[in-house]
């Protein structure tokens, strides 16, 4: 009945100390289904081996079967803790492939979906990872300010985490009436909420004795494993997409990328914190800066590109979000290729858990934040 | 008989009207011309019948308590369904343990599997016999009250390590070898805080330790070994593995560790056997640190739940905000830092002794 | 021996920022809900389920069972079956059977329906004890909107 | 940079079957043989240093599947996509995972997805899906369970 069939691990036999350890699928801290067959002695880990696939639904194979404007609502389930990211690189190939030119105030839209899902997906993730150090307080902080963002998603476009609101050429509906009271709200009130969260976890010496140090993941080998997002930032790589492709309108705001220079478990948490209230300052001009008028381009009613071959990608919370379409000009895609960051940032984990004990691999998978859905597709 | 000064007694001076009922049944007794033993023994069984009545419904009161508070914390409700204020919501959590079905995994080694929640319950129980509650009330008042104490309490180790290695599963074994660990390492502090406080009272019968901080708040405790109730209470904390030193049970890395593979009622044993120890250990602070059950006013047994329950919230508190110490930082923490700090603790108490 | 006590100080520090921030909490307020007695105020976008209300003016559905939605749908949780009553021009839907367990609340069938004949309700506690409860026939159900929902219907998803 | 001059200056050392571009990007088809070599070499002397993903995309109609590689230089933001034509019948080609780690995911799914071979992979096993479940991104790819989207 020894499962590990699949699984090219061996506990040495005259090292009497080794065992192996399945971890997962079903376990508090694999975030969904993952699982983890660990090489242990006493408590440290010789050799890890990640075992994926639990919740693949063939959404690349769906894709051929659906019609470019059917495709958004499943991208929501990918990443679903910022499903409007992944909308975005998606609607921003089949604008690309068909040349649609987007009005200014859906790019400011987007701009602003955009940093509150990141905002969203970072609070989730220092929720969730307070749980896997043992703290189970900051889940309920930072849901508090979670559940406010939703509610101001929801408001916008009928969703609380499959928001389907994104579409070729722009956005369903205009903003509701009052969306900017209850982001002013919201803006004028989370930088304190960042400071306690800080103060609560982050900064707490217990916390900072388990993350100073452990997982070191240097600059090269990020990018050699392509690592993206604010786990590269964390080891001191000025790559942020914003800032390099600079789409939709973040080529005219004023923000930057969060750096840190050790790449180990707090800086990506430090890195993280950074990045909200960086976000915070993007909503804030956003605000200021975004016009009257439409939010949807002319679009054909049939979407139907030319031939061609695309890819774009934009910067999830965590990494690049690409979408490749390579279409054959009918009025399904012939291919497409969803490219998630946790596939890349979940690919490290092997390098830098090794050497550690069991709680720093748990305190390691929860700072590379990955979300197992986005994995699997 | 002078009813209103009974009463008094009973509250206010608990010792005196149980000898006399003690001595009343004694003679009455011995008329009957049987063995004395048999009356001591009858005694010795209501008292334990009393204990783990208290047991029961202290703990279910304790985890109501727990949940309401890590509730206010976290700017939620906690229990509020079952019974006004959700007050019966461990009573129907206990039921439904109750009902559950005992599972004992297979290859699991039966005995251990079975012995160690009992283990870890007596343990707990063993030590109320030297609590106490109140003037006089106290099972039994032995003159190494202190010394018991720290032994007893120390056994509840083995029912931790026989519930890691019967469950025959590797997150119980890690759990019960991390607990073994911890619990030797946060002893040697634990003791020597203690050994301060019996240095100060000269004594180690617990009626004594609390005689000594008299009735005046200035002379208890915890004013000369303030360092030693905080390390006190950090080694107790340690030594009844919750809060952030929850390591054998952390459930983010082991799942549950040592009762990963236990159900109903004998889950339901360490879960009271949980919340017991940490009354214990607030009892036992409240007890060589805030003067015991003496204060003005108050009945004693008030003043010693009042106290036992300011030190569970303090516990409690600390709980609910810290994240989990990584296992090899705890060794350090108690080898590098606690150790030395209850070494010197211990000699500048010593020394003041002396001088003064 | 300097920074063995520092770090012990800054510790400590740290760890009473924690309890700090914990204790302040503690005089707030909840933030819950008590669920199934109290209610979010839900927005009027709000997506539950799909239904085909009434139209108070007509007295009947506004369908008339183009099949736009049906092809609009990703997951074909729509079917419907046309009727054209005698002396009318229109056709109508006999039947509409919605297929609760596929759907997947993308209101694409929403916008492709170009009489407004039906909406996403507020509709969301949705759990049923059988599965064949969650094939729904809207045309048979004759809902009615209230409230908010309702004006946005008869405006035709128009807020004020 | 432009595709035309980015092409100019890879064209000698890289031996390219074809080329185009697409969309501003420069799309280069190479041999089966030559693969591993000039991903080495674009990532080496080029400074193409991130590899955004790796696939394929299966093209019954030629009776060949291609497989993608693209790649992004953080110095110089260019972007490249680097394809290689591979029989349907018994694809199989180099696996750049010793010059890109992460290739090494991204092939174990492509070789799953599409029943290509890697040779040289430093870990063959299957990845996400189960062992029914056979090369299901193929155009051609039948299951008992699988029904495509019926026309409405």
């Amino acid at each position: 009945m020894n499962n590990y069939s699949n699984i090219p691990l061996q506990a040495s036999n005259n090292g009497a100390d080794e065992y192996i350890l399945n971890m997962g699928p079903q376990h508090p801290s694999t975030h969904g289904v993952l699982r983890l067959v660990l090489k242990l002695e006493g408590e440290t880990v010789k050799d890890i081996v990640p075992d994926l696939g639990y919740v693949h639904r063939g959404l690349e194979k769906l894709f051929e079967n659906r019609a470019y404007g059917q495709i958004i609502p499943y991208l929501d389930r990918t990443d679903y803790l910022s499903a409007m990211n992944n909308e975005w690189a998606y609607v921003m190939a089949v604008e690309k492939l068909m040349a649609i030119e987007v009005p200014q105030r859906a790019e400011f839209m987007r701009v602003i979906f955009a940093e509150l899902n990141r905002i969203m997906s970072h609070l989730l993730w220092y929720s969730a990872y307070g749980m896997d150090v043992g703290a189970l307080t900051p889940l309920l902080y930072a849901f508090r300010e979670r559940e406010e963002i939703i509610d101001m998603v929801e408001a916008a476009c009928g969703g609380r985490l499959t928001h389907n609101y994104y579409r070729i050429g722009g956005f369903r509906q205009d903003l509701p009436k009052g969306f900017f009271d209850m982001l002013k709200k919201f803006i004028s009130h989370f930088n304190d909420k960042v400071d306690e969260y800080e103060a609560l976890l982050i900064n707490n010496v217990i916390f900072m004795k388990r993350a100073q140090g452990v997982g070191v993941l240097k600059k090269e080998t990020a990018i050699n494993y392509g690592v993206t997002g604010p786990n590269l930032r964390a080891s001191g790589a000025d790559i942020d997409l914003r800032k390099q492709d600079a789409y939709g309108v973040y080529g005219r705001l004023d923000f930057k990328a969060c750096l840190r220079d050790n790449g180990d478990t707090w800086d990506r948490c430090k890195a993280r914190m950074a990045e909200m209230r960086e976000s915070l300052k993007i909503l804030k001009q956003c605000m200021d800066m975004i016009p009257e008028g439409e939010v949807m381009a002319k679009v054909p009613k049939i979407i139907k590109p030319a031939a061609g071959e695309v890819y774009t990608r934009v910067e999830g919370p965590k990494g690049e979000v690409g979408v490749y379409i390579v279409s054959d000009g009918t009025e399904k895609p012939y291919r497409i290729k969803l490219r998630q960051p946790s596939f890349s940032n979940l690919s490290v984990i092997k390098e830098i858990t090794i050497g550690h004990k069991i709680a720093d691999l748990v305190a390691i998978m929860g700072s590379l934040d990955v979300i197992i859905p986005e994995i699997d597709r | 008989m002078d009813f209103k000064k009974l009463l008094w007694d009973l509250f206010y001076d608990t010792g005196k009207p149980l000898s006399q009922f003690y001595a009343w049944a004694h003679n009455l007794w011995m008329q009957t011309g049987l063995p004395g033993f048999i009356l001591d023994v009858f005694f010795q069984l209501v008292i334990a019948v009393v204990i783990a009545v208290f047991i029961a419904l202290n703990a279910i009161w304790i985890i109501y308590y727990e949940r309401k508070f890590a509730a206010l914390l976290q700017i939620r409700k906690g229990p509020n369904r079952v019974g006004p204020f959700g007050l019966f919501q461990t009573v129907a959590d206990t039921v439904k343990m109750l009902l559950k079905e005992d599972i004992n995994p297979d290859k699991s080694d039966i005995l251990t599997f079975w012995a160690a929640p009992f283990i870890i319950f007596a343990a707990s129980f063993g030590v109320f016999l030297v609590i106490p509650f109140g003037n006089g009330l106290i099972a039994g008042d032995v003159n190494i009250g202190m010394l018991y104490v720290l032994a007893i309490s120390g056994l509840a180790v083995i029912g931790i390590l026989s519930a890691g290695f019967g469950s025959n599963s590797k997150y119980s074994l890690i759990g019960g070898l991390r607990s073994a660990a911890q619990v030797i390492s946060y002893e040697i502090p634990m003791v020597l805080t203690v050994l301060a406080v019996v240095m100060l009272a000269g004594s180690l019968k617990m009626s004594d330790i609390v005689a000594a901080q008299t009735g005046n708040p200035l002379k208890w405790y915890f004013i000369p070994q303030i360092v030693g109730l905080v390390l006190f209470l950090i080694a107790g904390n340690a030594e009844i593995n919750r809060g952030p030193f929850d390591l054998p049970e952390a459930e983010s890395e082991l799942v549950s560790g040592f009762i990963t593979e236990y159900s109903g009622m004998k889950f339901a044993m360490f879960f009271l056997a949980e919340y017991t120890n940490l009354f214990l250990t607030s009892a036992l602070a409240a007890t060589l640190f805030l003067g015991g059950w003496q204060g003005p006013f108050l009945p004693p047994v008030v003043w010693f739940m009042l106290k036992t329950y300011f030190i569970v919230t303090i516990l409690m508190w600390a709980r609910w905000t810290f994240p989990r110490i990584r296992v090899d930082h705890l060794m350090a923490f108690s080898w590098k830092i606690l150790l030395p700090i209850a070494l010197l603790n211990l000699l500048i108490t010593a020394f003041l002794i002396k001088v003064i | 021996m300097i920074k063995y006590v520092s770090e012990i100080i800054k510790g400590i520090i740290s760890l009473m920022q924690g309890l700090g921030v914990t204790l302040k909490h503690a005089f707030r307020k909840p933030i819950t809900l008590q669920y199934p007695d109290v209610k979010a105020d839900l927005p009027v976008r709000v997506r539950g389920r799909l239904v085909m209300p009434i139209d108070p003016e007509k007295n009947d559905n506004r369908c008339t069972a183009c099949n736009l939605c049906v092809k609009a749908c990703p997951n074909l949780s729509i079917r419907t079956e046309k009727v054209v009553e005698d002396g009318k021009a229109k056709p109508k839907a006999a039947k509409y059977n919605y297929n609760l367990a596929t759907c997947m609340f993308c209101n694409l069938c929403v916008e492709a329906c170009p009489f407004g004949a039906i909406i996403m309700s507020e509709e969301y506690e949705l759990a049923v004890r059988d599965k064949s409860e969650l094939m729904i026939d809207l045309v048979a159900e004759k809902y009615v909107l209230k409230g908010k929902k309702e004006k946005y219907f008869l405006t035709k998803y128009k807020e004020e | 940079m432009t595709t035309q001059e980015l092409l100019e200056k890879i064209k000698g050392k890289i031996q390219i079957v074809e080329s185009k571009e697409d969309l501003g990007v420069l799309n280069i088809t190479v041999s089966k043989s030559a693969l591993k070599n000039s991903i080495a070499s674009l990532k080496d002397d080029f400074g193409f240093d991130h590899m955004n993903f790796m696939t394929a995309i299966d093209l019954p109609a030629d009776s060949c599947i291609e497989a993608v590689y693209r790649l992004y230089s953080n110095t110089t933001k260019d972007s490249i996509v680097i394809k290689v034509k591979l029989d349907r019948k018994e694809p199989k080609t180099d696996s750049v995972a010793g010059i890109f780690r992460t290739a090494n995911w991204h092939e174990r799914e492509t070789a799953e997805m599409f029943g290509i071979e890697f040779a040289g992979h430093p870990d063959p096993r299957r990845f996400l899906l189960t062992e029914d479940i056979i090369n299901p991104l193929r155009k051609d790819f039948t299951h008992p369970d699988f029904n495509p989207m019926p026309k409405v």
